[in-house]
């Protein structure tokens, strides 16, 4: 009984600070909210047993992407100044495309009838996910792990190049500097 | 080449005298091959040796002319009292399929043998006269070329084996006869003239194209011999089947044969198809000679002979329409011919009315023994209208080469500078008169004689219309040579030597004597011969309406005078209707102008601009369009391309969950 | 003889035009590639006669077999019987003289001399091959040349025609395109082989989608009413050279794939559309004709009278008799030469007057007796004149399609017959303006043809002679390929 | 290890081509001509070397897999990289950040290689991630242009949304088959609704990378802004990818869904036809211009795609070897002129012809290709996609391929006609061609014309697949 | 109240990824639109998570993949963050109306 409550908690704080992130009016305060939000998820993570994903769900997105976002906030945005409000009509039609898309995924997963596996369940321990993700064998995640580093190390390229900024725009450097890594 | 046209069985000459299909294969081919001569190669090299060269080989294609005329009329032609149709050689041109092919042949009979004299030497004659009458034209060897040319497919149509044969050669002499209708070619007037012809004559051909298609369907081939065979024997199927197949109620056969007449009529000027002959009087006088005075014109009446057989034993009812046009035509023309004041629009008309009375004694004959003396009239008549109306034609050029004018205002009094031309002149229009003992009498004698057996109201317009030719005749006649005296201006330069005065004279001889050849014991509507009856009390009649027509004439013509205007005045009505052709050009001008141009060209045109142009462009311009309405799509507002991604998953998720399993 | 030649040939000159230097070697080395080609389809001629004489009883002579794309069960399959070597004869006749008649093209020589040998590459290959993907290839292979021809060396609305014509064109290759995919899958063996598909039985409803749009497909190309539009346009737009290739050449692609591909493979087909195809063949005779009397730009005078001859080949296609067949494909040849020789000298008038409308011009027999003797010629050839070509085609048409006994065929007969006499109106009121009345001032100067353009002038000449003269070879060489398609639809239901 | 090595050569190489650029960026650093030479040369390499020791084989337990199928993909990506290589030297000589710009091609480059190889959704999804997110980058590499800017976010931002759908559909799938290896899923897969839900937003992102209508709305502005090199990436190579994955996906892992997703790409395949063709006549700009005919081309891919055969296969690989070659070909010659002359309306290249006959020559070759004239391959190409596409399916379906094939001559044409044709006061100047854009030109042309006449390239390709 | 099972958090996930469709529809700051992403995503994650939990506890499959959306997500925002922000030097504004400059 307990549990439920705290899961409807966190689904509330989740839900909530969701619709906050995507409506209020300061961008500053719409940051905070998503943070929130992904703490519940964080939190739905904890209550759901899955202790790892919820860790990483902290670290990276509390620690890491909100932060970056807040910076970028700063670098782009003059503080205090009021998010502009999307035109009327665009709002709702939007609402209504998207409750009509939620109408719709909602109905079809409610009428699958899903069927789950009478297997044996592996612990989502940290043991395990360490030796698969670094397994090449049937089941392991090497490859994928690889990728993602090829990945970050793309967007790390991609990110200095575009981010510093080039000579001859606002905050660029001086002239005449090269950028290098 | 000749061994592998004859190896592919392509070429057949008879067994029967190579000599003889050599010869009569060369007659064409000499003029063609002056044609060609001179038309490649005169305006370089035989500037002004094309007239001898020319001449010289139709000299040769006469003398061989006269050699198979001879030879069939009095050697092999005639076996058992009767004259065969021979043909000597034959190619096969074009082979549509089996036994229905186009040959190129000579067919040798009667007519055909009369033609081939009756061209060649018409053609000789006209040659000769050119020497002298075109000398110093600019384009003198084309001229002679286009002469060769005329020549060629007159010839090859009269020898004729095959009925498309005869098409491919009537076609070739429409288009000679519109080169040489418009050799001066920089007058507009010439340029009308030989366009109006081709194209009046080429509107008739299309009947002749049409009921060629229909006889040969029906009989399976188009060699005359048996298609007349064919389509004259009662119990072949083919006959049968062209009887019964009918259209309108009438049979396949009779609109066959009347279709075939139309290209006929074309070409012989006969009503309505008339209006190109006054017309064509625009090219040089000798052409007119040649071309629309004894040859070409005379093709329709060859052609209603040659299948006449076929009109007379299987379709009456077609040569009944034969008949009665070709009376309309004699006088129809003949009326108007007495109000013209072009000298040679009088002649064109009396051509056109002469050549109404070979029609119309076609049309009044039957087949076989003394009631085809019709056809052996008509045959006669255009013999000897060869060469009186050549005569005159001949003559009246003389007359223009003189006073360089075509108008009679223009002229009087001429007897005493033109003085052979006079002579000749006057036997000329005495022959036409049907005044005896000149050659139009006996064969107009003869013409009258079938009518007035077969067909009085055609008789009596025949009667009329003889008055009529006699009175026009000296009426030219009177005003050319009397009338006024003639004050002649600036230099003089006689009557054109020999070379135009050799032809008249050649000419005349044959006019005044032509009428004593024995016809009928060589042309016949079945080959045997006919004794052609002389009856003394029936030429009264027209003898004397003839003379009634000459001295009317006279009063009126032979001394200036005011009484032509007067009667004129008091007819003035049917005056200005004849002097006006009967307003029959106005009325085919308005067909075509009005009706073709603006009723059918204009709104094809129109079709074509608007409608089917219109249709595609309209299809460029809807896409471009519609491209156009649909941009907005490309809004470049990024959060509208989000908005279309999900409803197009959404969207297509429900067409494909709930729709369209 | 090998087939090959007949493609390697241009594509070697096309290659040898690019790589020369200045004008003049382009200029003879297209000319030395065309005589040769002319040289092999004479030659093919006598070779196809010689081995028919010797007793060859095939259909297709010369075939030759290459693996193309075998995957798709294609093959670069060639071979030839009558009627190919008649469009064959006709192509190297009009590219040689089109080749002449632009010898005083200077603006890109190099670059027009490519595309004409190009566009000639197109259609040899196109009436050489017996695979219908190989065909189809040939046929696409010739349309943009013409675009370039049109839109680059062109004069007046060039663009707009050039556009035209390649979208109509288009259009029509892609209903081919689908008609011939239709035949693919729809033969049950799946080949495009001509001679394999003439053997089976292609199921009647697959005949009946597939053939309307084959015949439609081609019948563009050969100015099928209503889609004829692209001819009047394209024709009189084009440089001398593209229209002559354009009528004398390209237009015969369709009429040959008509009867080549739709006729032939698909009798039931066309025996359930033939009494369409007559009517629009009709229309097109009649109303093209018509529709020339109103025109006052010389070429549009032949470009419309091109719809209304090539109508006769529709027609003679859709009678469905032997004759008619022959007719047809006589017309082609003789359209062909015809056509390309009246655009000559609408070229040669044009280049010397600078005006191609009719009523500007007067009196040219006076100074230019060559070019008007052959104006006259070809004018005559144009409206049936015996003696040259147009007259045996027409006749042929006539009475093969005067075989139907009844009275639908016979009324469209006689229409088509009526046109003759229109055809002579308009080319006498074209040629009494041009060549005949007084000379009209400003062109007192202009000289008569150059020895390119006479030469051009006398080889279609001697082409139509040939065949208007002694048509009988032309005859024994389509018949018996008129027959066996013939046979092929007398034996269908 | 040697079997890692062998299946794994092309990406390894890849691989050790980004390490080295990125070691030289991090040491001294060259010149951008020597560094362009140099990565020149070691794309020819690379491409070279692909092409030796070709084995099949499965590694990580089913999460990558190689066949000669997919090595063949392998290296027309490898080929069409190299091309990009020398076709856009006149920009890469501009650019401040040569090697980076590799280095992000590359890793997008082993991105598709993973992608094709991928042996399950979860390798789909990381390796479409590594395909993308590099490439947006390098749209934003003409730092200094606005439209770069905006076309770099345009990217991101939809394909991060388009992920988002994908990742949706993959949990979906996921949640009802329970797994995410391609050879457990056809037989766990059945059209039940939310599976073919599920489908549906999987195939969104597909269509979304392929500019599927009406999932193509980013590519034209993200063409128009991105530097021309990656449009030409994004045009070419990407799709390629996105192509031969799309039939593995369709073929093997979404067989039971046939019924499903062969209607669907009926229908889109149409409209994906008219819409680009729609959009293509109207455009001025030759970027946005090519990137319609782009998406017009797509609409003929999926027209073999939905032949659901071996010979649809064949037939796409074959039609995407050619349109490498003719959509570079078009996209070299744009750059040349856009780089030297600095224009890329169409309306500038009124005349271009009679200064720069050459690239005239090329840009009407590549041109032609598009529409499928023959003799370029394009019309083989088109026409076996047509012909394998159509097999099963009603005429009125093949008529509307067919118009459209005429519709696309039209604009095409537009730009024939603007070089040949039209007149123009001030045509683009004589430009100069460096060596390796006329390098490039030159291959391409020869593809261009050889590939379809010489029919054992299909046979090969038919024969692999 | 009904125990939390698979639907509940279905229901929970498939609100936030419409709540995160929603903003990304109608923010317009890039920014708040990239926040907007961040959402979608972790629905996604917790769709991988519930099914992994209640359906197919036996492989680790889902908790994968949402291990590597995560790191996924923070690659991508870095990358779009740079982009952002260069689209703010060149725009001086990192409102997405006004990066519309390429259409039709």
């Amino acid at each position: 009984m307990g549990s439920t409550i705290i899961f409807y908690l966190l689904a509330t704080l989740t839900l909530i600070s969701a619709v906050l992130a995507v409506s209020s009016r300061q961008i500053f305060r719409a940051a905070i909210y998503l943070l929130f939000s992904l703490i519940g998820v964080a939190g739905i993570y904890f209550w759901l047993q899955y202790d790892f994903i919820a860790a990483v769900q902290i670290i990276i997105y509390v620690g890491g992407i909100t932060v970056l976002i807040i910076f970028s906030i700063f670098l782009t945005q003059q503080a205090g100044e009021l998010l502009p409000i999307q035109k009327m009509g665009r709002q709702v039609f939007s609402a209504a495309a998207v409750f009509c898309s939620f109408a719709l995924v909602m109905l079809q997963v409610y009428k699958h009838h899903f069927t789950a596996t009478a297997e044996q369940a592996a612990a989502p321990s940290i043991t395990n996910i360490g030796n698969q993700m670094l397994s090449v064998e049937e089941g392991g995640y090497a490859l994928p792990f690889e990728v993602v580093s090829m990945l970050l190390l793309a967007a790390l390229v991609g990110c200095i190049v575009i981010a510093i900024a080039p000579p001859g725009l606002p905050g660029g450097e001086e002239k005449g500097k090269s950028i290098t890594m | 080449m000749k061994e592998i046209l004859l190896q592919s069985q392509l070429l057949q000459v008879l067994p029967f005298g190579k000599n003889l299909a050599l010869a009569a294969a060369l007659i064409p081919l000499l003029p063609l091959a002056g044609f060609l001569l001179l038309g490649l190669f005169g305006r370089k090299y035989f500037k002004n040796t094309s007239g001898i060269i020319g001449t010289l080989l139709l000299l040769v294609s006469t003398l061989l002319a006269l050699y198979i005329a001879y030879g069939y009329f009095f050697q092999y032609g005639n076996v058992n009292g009767v004259y065969q149709k021979l043909v000597p050689l034959k190619l096969t041109w074009l082979e549509f399929s089996k036994g229905l092919s186009i040959d190129i042949g000579i067919l040798l009979d009667p007519i055909s043998a009369m033609m081939l004299v009756v061209v060649t030497f018409i053609s000789l004659m006209v040659h000769i006269y050119s020497l002298a009458y075109m000398k110093g034209e600019e384009r003198f060897s084309t001229y002679y070329a286009f002469l060769g040319l005329f020549t060629f497919s007159m010839l090859g149509l009269v020898v004729a084996s095959n009925i498309f044969q005869m098409y491919i050669f009537w076609e070739l002499v429409g288009v000679s006869s519109f080169l040489l209708i418009g050799y001066y070619y920089d007058k507009p007037s010439a340029v009308a003239a030989c366009k109006k012809a081709f194209i009046v004559t080429r509107f008739a051909d299309l009947g002749f194209l049409i009921g060629i298609l229909i006889l040969s369907f029906y009989s399976g081939t188009l060699d005359f011999n048996t298609l007349i065979a064919t389509l004259t024997s009662p119990e072949s199927n083919e006959l049968k089947s062209i009887l019964s197949a009918s259209f309108l109620g009438i049979s396949a056969l009779t609109w066959g044969l009347i279709l075939v007449f139309i290209g006929g009529a074309g070409k012989s000027a006969m009503f309505p198809l008339h209006i190109w002959l006054p017309d064509a009087m625009e090219g040089p006088t000798p052409v007119s000679t040649l071309i629309h005075a004894a040859t070409m014109v005379v093709a329709g009446v060859f052609l209603v002979a040659r299948l006449f057989p076929v009109f007379a034993l299987s379709a009456p009812a077609a040569l009944n329409v034969v008949g009665y046009v070709g009376a309309v035509s004699a006088l129809f023309a003949a009326v108007i011919a007495c109000t013209q004041t072009d000298i040679k629009r009088v002649l064109a008309y009396s051509t056109m009315s002469q050549i109404g009375y070979m029609m119309f004694a076609l049309g009044v004959s039957k087949y076989g023994g003394e009631d085809g003396l019709g056809y052996t009239a008509s045959m006669f008549h255009l013999f000897t209208h060869a060469m009186f109306k050549a005569l005159l034609f001949l003559g009246a050029g003389s007359v223009i080469h003189f006073i360089h004018s075509n108008e009679m205002k223009d002229m009087g009094g001429l007897r005493k500078y033109l003085p052979i031309t006079h002579i000749t002149f006057l036997i000329a229009c005495l022959a036409i008169a049907g005044v005896p003992p000149f050659a139009g009498f006996f064969s107009k004698e003869e013409i009258l004689l079938a009518a007035y057996q077969h067909n009085q109201t055609i008789y009596w317009v025949a009667l009329i219309t003889s008055g009529l030719t006699a009175f026009y005749m000296f009426r030219l006649y009177f005003n050319i040579f009397w009338s006024r005296e003639h004050h002649p201006h600036g230099e003089h330069h006689g009557e054109g030597g020999f070379a135009m005065m050799m032809p008249l004279v050649l000419l005349a001889v044959g006019a005044a004597v032509s009428g004593f050849v024995p016809f009928g014991n060589f042309v016949s509507s079945d080959g045997s011969k006919l004794e052609s009856p002389f009856h003394l009390q029936f030429s009264i009649a027209p003898v004397a309406i003839g003379l009634v027509g000459i001295f009317t004439a006279m009063w009126l013509y032979k001394k200036q005078n005011n009484r032509p205007d007067k009667i004129a005045a008091s007819l003035s009505g049917l005056y200005k209707a004849a002097y006006h052709k009967f307003y029959i050009d106005e009325l085919y001008l308005f067909i075509t102008k009005k009706i073709l141009f603006n009723l059918i060209g204009r709104p094809a045109a129109w079709f074509d601009k608007n409608v089917v142009d219109g249709l595609v462009n309209a299809t460029g311009d809807g896409t471009a369009v519609f491209s156009e309405k649909i941009k907005g799509f490309q809004s470049g507002k990024l959060q509208q391309y989000a908005i279309y991604f999900l409803a197009a998953v959404v969207g297509l998720a429900v067409v494909f969950i709930y729709l369209w399993k | 003889m090998n087939l090959l030649s007949l493609i390697l040939v241009p594509l070697v000159t096309a290659i040898a035009v690019l790589l020369m230097r200045n004008k003049t070697q382009v200029r003879w080395t297209a000319f030395t590639g065309a005589a040769i080609q002319l040289a092999l389809a004479v030659g093919l001629l006598c070779a196809y006669r010689t081995a028919r004489l010797n007793g060859a009883t095939e259909q297709m002579l010369f075939e030759q077999q290459y693996k193309w794309f075998p995957g798709w069960n294609i093959s670069f399959h060639l071979g030839v019987d009558g009627i190919s070597i008649a469009m064959i004869l006709l192509t190297s006749f009009v590219v040689i003289a089109g080749i002449l008649v632009s010898w005083n093209i200077e603006k890109m020589t190099k670059e027009f001399y490519f595309l004409l040998v190009l566009l000639s590459l197109g259609a040899y290959g196109f009436f050489i091959s017996l695979d219908l993907f190989v065909l189809f290839f040939f046929l696409e292979v010739a349309v943009i040349p013409k675009y370039l021809l049109i839109g680059i060396w062109g004069s007046g609305k060039k663009e707009y025609a050039a556009n035209k014509l390649a979208l109509l064109l288009m259009f029509g290759s892609a209903l081919v395109l689908v008609g011939m995919l239709g035949i693919y899958f729809g033969n049950g063996v799946k080949t495009f082989d001509l001679m394999t598909l003439s053997k089976i039985h292609i199921p009647a409803e697959v005949q009946k989608i597939c053939f309307p749009l084959l015949f439609v497909g081609f019948g563009i190309f050969t100015a099928l009413f209503p889609f004829h539009t692209w001819v009047p346009d394209g024709h009189s737009s084009a440089p001398t050279a593209g229209s002559m290739f354009l009528a004398g050449i390209s237009m015969k692609l369709g009429g040959y794939g008509c009867l080549r591909v739709a006729t032939w493979l698909m009798p039931e087909g066309a025996k359930e559309y033939a009494n369409i195809i007559i009517v629009l063949a009709a229309i097109a005779i009649l109303y093209g004709a018509f529709a020339t009397m109103m025109q006052k730009d010389f070429k549009y005078i032949n470009a419309y009278s091109s719809v209304s001859h090539c109508g006769f080949v529709l027609l003679g296609i859709g009678m469905l008799t032997k004759t008619a067949m022959v007719g047809a494909v006589m017309q082609m040849v003789s359209h062909g030469l015809m056509t390309a020789l009246f655009f000559a000298v609408i070229g040669m008038i044009y280049e010397r007057t600078h005006t191609r409308q009719v009523d500007e011009m007067g009196g040219l027999l006076k100074i230019t007796p060559f070019i008007s003797t052959v104006l006259f010629i070809v004018g005559l050839c144009s409206l049936g004149l015996p003696g040259l070509s147009g007259f045996v085609a027409e006749m042929t048409i006539f009475v093969g399609s005067w075989q139907n006994a009844n009275a639908f065929h016979r009324i469209a007969t006689i229409v088509a017959c009526m046109s003759i006499v229109v055809t002579a109106v308009y080319i006498l009121r074209a040629i009494g303006k041009v060549a005949m009345g007084p000379l009209k001032t400003g062109y007192e100067n202009i000289k008569d043809a150059a020895w390119n353009e006479r030469l051009a002038a006398i080889i279609l000449i001697a082409g139509i002679l040939a065949i208007g003269l002694a048509p009988f070879w032309l005859n024994d060489l389509v018949s018996p390929g008129a027959e066996i398609i013939m046979q092929k639809i007398s034996t269908a239901k | 290890m040697n079997e890692f090595l062998t299946l794994m050569k092309s990406e390894l190489v890849i691989s050790i081509i980004i390490f080295l650029l990125l070691f030289i960026k991090i040491g001294k650093g060259m010149s951008n001509s020597s560094l362009l030479i140099l990565v020149q040369g070691l794309l020819l390499a690379n491409f070279i070397i692909d092409f030796f020791a070709v084995e099949e084989g499965v590694l990580f337990g089913g999460l990558y897999k190689t066949n000669l199928l997919i090595a063949y993909q392998k290296s027309l990506l490898n080929l069409a990289v190299f091309l990009i290589s020398l076709l856009f030297a006149d920009w890469f000589k501009t650019t401040n950040h040569l090697a980076e710009f590799f280095i992000l091609m590359l890793s997008a480059l082993l991105g598709m290689f993973f992608l094709i190889s991928s042996g399950n959704l979860l390798m789909f999804y990381l390796s479409l991630e590594l395909a993308t997110i590099p490439v947006a980058a390098m749209a934003n590499f003409d730092l200094q242009k606005r439209e770069s800017s905006e076309a770099a976010v345009k990217m991101i931002l939809t394909s991060a949304f388009s992920s988002g759908i994908l990742l949706f559909g993959i949990s979906l799938v996921y949640g009802a088959t329970g797994t995410i290896s391609f050879d457990l899923m056809p037989s766990l897969i059945n059209t039940s609704p939310l599976q073919v839900m599920a489908f549906i937003f999987l195939f969104a992102a597909f269509a979304f990378k392929l500019s599927i209508v009406p999932f193509h709305l980013w590519t034209a502005d993200v063409y128009q802004g991105a530097p021309m090199p990656t449009a030409a990436f994004l045009s070419v190579v990407s799709k390629a990818a996105f192509a031969f994955v799309f039939i593995t996906a369709l073929y093997k892992v979404f067989q039971p869904l046939h019924a499903v997703w062969y209607n669907l790409i009926m229908l889109l395949s149409i409209l994906t036809m008219i819409v680009g063709n729609l959009f293509a006549l109207r455009q001025q700009n030759i970027k946005r211009f090519l990137a319609f005919s782009s998406i017009a081309q797509v609409g003929f891919i999926l027209v073999g795609i939905s032949s659901n055969s071996s010979a649809g296969t064949a037939s796409v690989v074959y039609f995407v070897l050619i349109y490498i070659f003719s959509n570079l070909a078009a996209f070299g010659v744009a750059s040349v002129i856009a780089s030297q002359a600095n224009k890329e309306l169409i309306s500038d290249y009124k005349g271009l012809y009679q200064t720069n006959p050459f690239i005239s020559w090329m840009m009407a070759l590549a041109l032609f290709s598009l529409a499928g004239i023959p003799p370029t391959a394009g019309f083989f190409g088109k026409l076996f996609l047509i012909t394998a596409g159509v097999e099963q399916a009603n005429y009125l379906f093949v008529l509307v391929v067919a118009l459209n094939l005429v519709v696309s001559l039209y604009y095409y044409l537009k730009i024939v006609r603007a070089i040949f044709m039209d007149k123009n006061e001030q045509p683009i100047e004589k430009l100069v061609l460096s060596f390796s854009v006329k390098l490039g030109l030159i291959i391409c042309a020869a593809g261009i014309v050889l590939t379809g006449l010489f029919s054992w390239i299909y046979d090969y390709i038919n024969s692999l697949s | 109240m009904i125990t939390p099972g698979l639907y509940h958090l279905l229901f929970l996930s498939i609100s936030l990824f419409f709540i995160g469709v929603y903003g990304f529809f109608t923010r317009r700051n890039l920014v708040t639109m990239l926040m907007s992403i961040e959402l979608i995503l972790n629905s996604v994650n917790l769709n991988f998570i519930a099914f992994n939990k209640y359906l197919w506890p036996n492989r680790l499959d889902g908790l994968f993949f949402t291990i590597f959306i995560i790191a996924i997500a923070a690659a991508e925002a870095a990358v779009a963050i740079a982009i952002i922000i260069n689209l703010y030097r060149t725009h001086n504004s990192i409102d997405v109306e006004d990066a519309e400059q390429l259409k039709y």
